[in-house]
């Protein structure tokens, strides 16, 4: 009896999908995640807990290493796919589940990991040393690699746990075990020197923004300095698209703007709710933003988009959770070259998302209204586009200052409250910095 | 049954205890107490001592784990992957230890003890009640004044805070200045 | 299982954790040690409880009291680390030795 | 009247346990399918196939990792569940009836601290870590207001036998006059099996924390202790709060049945409804409100018991 055999297809029937995006890839990941709704597949968290890799868009630069990483620390059975287009995600998927559910191949590919030293079935107890660069933390595969890679065979690795961070270089020397470094102490605000861990948060992390690379200094889970790196802009924003085409005097009508900016606003509230960890309305957020990009009826949609809005806005534990969390003023976010909701809420995390919830029944207000865009229709769901990659640029240049003493968890809700859309970044502005 | 269940927990106790200070890693470090400590609460309830017994496991176990925190953070070397040994004269202190186990040994076989006096009670955690609630009260309420010492010094010793920090010299600051914002928001 | 055994166990624990008291440097590693000292008088307290006096409850008293020291044990313990710790960024004895001199 | 099992018994109550957490499994996947839209009659397929991709999956190894206090932890996690259930009478039996019952269950839900801590730790990796160190600071909100208010429940019954607290309610179940003992429970299971508002632990901002390293068999054994200690906790909420397996026609194991499913039914229910707690927020809170009520209502039986 091929129980294996068996219990691979039956797993193969429900894989875990991590989804990487490309900068500029927006569409191609709803497309994913329609699908992936659809089939009631659930989404991985980690390469640990992934079975399929989906690269959405074309990875490019450091991204593709990071990639290549996240794709190293995935156990069997695993299966890799690749959609530059969004009607490519479906076969894409189907693809890979056939891969998934395939004895023959799953087997090579658990001795292809198995094969790797570090990585195989059999846990060395304790200690063993390794030289691949991808043992890490979701947070930070593959991006340290590309710059120790000149070190050879034990360059740090950054990000490990154990109270040890890293420095980047100058261990050459040093014969530590593993290839891991020891930590440096740093100054904390409680007055304790304890071990500073560096660790890179992105690309490879779910709800996090397409192409964001934060380089964090940590000590204990408090964020001590924090620097944005860009992976590389789009070619415009997909949410601002009616918008850029009514600019260029094309015909486009208030109602498939609104469209657009409710699709958008559900969008970041979806992102925004996973990272608060209620995952029950993230995932209804999500449904209606894929309904509504998928041109469902204006009236049940409006009725779900108003009551998702208000059940969110009216939350007095969501507001408990995230009030006085990265606090923005209007002054602040004007002068970073900031617009649009982040500017009007002009306050802290729990302001942002009502904002949102204000700007979402807003917009589905105006869905059946016929007449062109004009300057009293809604606007751009993240405030007016520029060329120099405002807002969002903005919003990633405001980041170190924001996440400076906060922990990581209310960083990461800092950040999807924010929730800058690397799209509107001019493209090849590979490895940017924010500031 | 119940000399083999000893045999088990005494030899366990014992033998985690002595891979305290043999581990590098202090995570093991404290785990390896912490199993010693749960062998000798098994040991307590093999005694007929449930109420002791079950208490030294519930306690133990949230007080190694919040130990692991502060190990951690203060050793330099927590994950002991660079063995390093932190000894100050070893052979000194091992010395001194076998002739304290010698000493203690040979109290215990050579002493005459007594024999029994009176039965065990039939409920071992009434008799402990009453007696802390009674006759015992006055060590009752040392103890709990201790602790309420305890928990005052150790948060004055190692807190670096105070609330002129929190509500500025006046005392008039509202709300306070906190890293974190905790969530009453006093 | 007689008195006797429970006894060299707990002299067994007591000794060990003199040793660490004894001989390691960093104070928390010496706070096991002394942890580990006060386990094997919970086992002597609760041996002597069984074998010599079950009708009084003086042998769980004493229990109770070395259960509490050693939760004081630790909580002062930390804090004195802490302290030592933010003033001198050092945890070892040998370091923070300011009486000797 | 409840009686005790025969010793072989202890072998039955993990089945019985993981009886109810796949019960509470499958209510659970119907009702996200439900969410997002797909037939009902899909509900089943997903933790089967779940379970068949975690039986067949590769095990995770990290650089550096602490294998054995990482597989030490994830097992201590089901295991802390199956040994806090031994307490539980259904209906007139119980595996063990042990003197100190309820000390039992909260030293036994307590392994989860050291298990978490080392199943994030043993990783090696540092999101991982964050999500050990995160319930550590959970379980230090959540535990002492639970702590006072098991102790209410046997300060009612005058006994820490849990076969007593079951005859303490045979007029007036404690919930009823000990609400906020009962919903400070009911938020402590969570707690332990750290799902629903106090998944803080495991949660989505670190990319599953405790759980993102974890894959193939031990992370089945991981998210089945879960459900396991869910179900513990509802089982353990009969007794202590709904009058055990008492009831009118029906035979006290079928009125133990009920009342376990009804509270896993809430629990599985209600941990959709809220976002998760953060320590940072939740830890002042259980210090400063929930500490001095679960005090305070402890009194209250103390105060009955006197009066009697």
């Amino acid at each position: 009896m091929d129980l294996t055999g068996a219990l691979l297809r039956a797993g193969a029937a429900r894989p875990h999908v991590l989804t990487v995006t490309a900068p500029g890839a927006t569409v191609v990941r709803l497309a994913a995640e329609d699908q992936l709704r659809r089939r009631g597949w659930p989404a991985a968290m980690t390469p640990a807990g992934a079975d399929i890799l989906l690269v959405a868009g074309e990875a490019a630069g450091l991204l593709a290493e990071a990639v290549e990483a996240a794709w190293q620390a995935m156990p069997a059975p695993r299966a890799r796919a690749v959609a530059a287009r969004p009607d490519e995600v479906a076969a894409a998927l189907e693809a890979a589940r056939a891969r998934l559910g395939d004895r023959a191949v799953q087997q090579a590919s658990a001795a292809d990991t198995a094969s790797r030293g570090d990585q195989g079935q059999r846990a060395p107890e304790g200690h063993e040393g390794g030289d691949h660069g991808h043992e890490h933390g979701v947070g930070d595969h593959g991006h340290e690699m590309s710059d120790e890679h000149g070190h050879g065979a034990s360059g740090g690795h950054g990000g490990h746990g154990h109270g040890h961070g890293e420095h980047g270089h100058g261990m050459g020397g040093m014969d530590m075990p593993g290839g891991l470094p020891m930590a440096d102490r740093g100054d904390d605000r409680d007055g304790l020197r304890l071990d500073q861990l560096h660790l890179p948060l992105g690309p490879v992390l779910p709800d996090w923004p397409a192409g964001l690379v934060l380089r964090v200094t940590l000590q204990g889970d408090v964020i001590q300095h924090a620097e944005p790196e860009i992976l590389g802009g789009g070619s415009g924003s997909f949410w601002d698209e009616p918008w850029r085409r009514a600019a260029d005097g094309e015909r486009v009508t208030t109602a498939e703007a609104a469209r657009r900016a409710a699709a958008a606003y559900l969008d970041s509230l979806g992102r925004f709710l996973a990272v608060a960890g209620w995952d029950a309305v993230a995932a209804a957020a999500r449904r209606l933003r894929d309904e509504a990009l998928a041109g469902a009826p204006s009236g049940p949609l409006r009725r779900d988009a108003r009551r998702l809005a208000r059940r969110v806005a009216r939350s007095r534990v969501l507001a408990w959770l995230t009030g006085g969390l990265g606090v923005l003023t209007a002054a602040e976010a004007a002068t970073a070259g900031v617009a649009g909701p982040a500017v009007r809420a002009a306050g802290d995390v729990t302001a942002r998302y009502r904002r949102w919830c204000a700007d979402l029944e807003a917009a589905v207000a105006v869905l059946d209204d016929a007449s062109l865009l004009g300057p009293g229709g809604p606007g751009p769901p993240r405030g007016p586009a520029g060329d120099d990659g405002a807002p969002s640029a903005g919003l990633v240049a405001m980041l170190p200052r924001l996440l400076a003493g906060a922990e990581l968890a209310g960083a990461r809700l800092i950040i999807a409250s924010l929730d800058p859309d690397l799209d509107q970044l001019p493209a090849g502005v590979e490895a940017a910095h924010g500031h | 049954m119940t000399t083999a269940v000893f045999w088990v927990l005494a030899l366990l106790a014992a033998a985690s205890g002595f891979m305290v200070f043999r581990f590098n890693s202090m995570a093991r470090v404290t785990i390896s107490l912490m199993v010693s400590f749960l062998a000798s609460g098994g040991l307590l309830v093999l005694l007929g001592l449930g109420y002791l017994g079950v208490v030294v496991i519930l306690m133990m176990v949230m007080e190694m784990v919040i130990m692991a925190v502060f190990m951690i953070a203060y050793m330099m070397n927590p994950a002991g992957l660079m063995p390093m040994a932190m000894f100050h004269n070893k052979r000194g202190s091992l010395a001194i230890a076998v002739v304290t186990f010698a000493l203690l040994a040979a109290g215990i076989f050579l002493t005459p003890w007594p024999h029994r006096s009176g039965a065990p009670p039939r409920d071992a955690t009434r008799q402990l009640g009453t007696a802390l609630m009674g006759s015992q009260m006055l060590t009752m309420i040392t103890l709990g004044f201790t602790l309420l010492a305890t928990m005052v010094g150790a948060v004055v010793l190692a807190t670096q805070r105070g609330r002129y920090d929190r509500f500025g010299d006046d005392l008039k600051r509202r709300p306070p200045s906190d890293p974190v914002r905790g969530g009453v928001g006093r | 299982m007689t008195l006797q055994l429970f006894l060299l166990l707990a002299a067994g624990l007591f000794a060990i954790g003199l040793y660490g008291a004894l001989s390691q440097q960093s104070i928390v590693m010496i706070m096991m040690g002394l942890e580990l000292m006060l386990n094997g008088v919970t086992v002597g307290a609760g041996a002597f409880w069984h074998y010599l006096a079950p009708a009084s409850a003086s042998g769980q008293v004493i229990l109770v009291a070395v259960v509490v020291a050693m939760s004081v044990e630790m909580a002062i313990g930390f804090a004195v680390v802490t302290a030592i710790f933010r003033a001198r960024e050092v945890d070892m004895t040998d370091m923070a030795a300011d009486l000797k001199r | 009247m409840v009686t005790s099992a025969p010793l072989w018994s202890v072998l039955v109550v993990p089945v019985i346990l993981a009886g109810f957490a796949a019960i509470a499994v499958l209510a659970d996947a119907l009702l996200a399918v439900r969410a997002a839209g797909r037939p009902a009659r899909l509900a089943a397929a997903g933790p089967v196939a779940e379970t068949a991709r975690l039986l067949v999956g590769q095990r995770r190894v990290t650089l550096a990792s602490d294998a054995l206090l990482w597989r030490l932890g994830v097992l201590t996690v089901p295991a802390a569940g199956m040994l806090a259930a031994l307490v539980i009478p259904f209906g007139t039996v119980t595996a063990s009836r042990m003197s100190v019952g309820v000390v039992w269950f909260n030293a036994m839900e307590v392994l989860t601290w050291a298990a978490l801590w080392m199943a994030g730790w043993g990783a090696n990796a540092a999101l991982s870590l964050v999500g050990g160190y995160r319930y550590v600071a959970q379980g230090l909100a959540y535990e002492l207001p639970l702590m006072l208010a098991l102790i209410s429940a046997a300060t009612g019954a005058q006994s820490l036998n849990v076969a007593d607290i079951v005859a303490a309610q045979s007029h007036l179940w404690f919930a009823v006059w000990m609400p906020a003992a009962f919903l400070v429970y009911l938020a402590g299971v969570y707690g332990f099996s750290f799902l629903g508002p106090f998944a803080y632990p495991a949660g989505t901002d670190l990319a599953s924390g405790v759980l993102a390293e974890v894959s193939g068999v031990d992370r089945l054994v991981i998210e089945a202790g879960r459900w396991l200690l869910l179900a513990a906790g509802a089982g353990m909420a009969v007794p202590l709060f709904l009058g055990g397996g008492t009831g009118p026609l029906l035979p006290p194991w079928a009125w133990s049945a009920i009342k376990t499913l009804a509270v896993l039914a809430v629990l599985t229910w209600a941990r959709r409804r809220l976002p998760v707690l953060r320590a940072d927020r939740y830890a002042e809170l259980a210090w400063v409100v929930l500490i001095p009520l679960s005090v305070v209502q402890a009194l209250v039986p103390a105060l009955v018991d006197l009066t009697r």
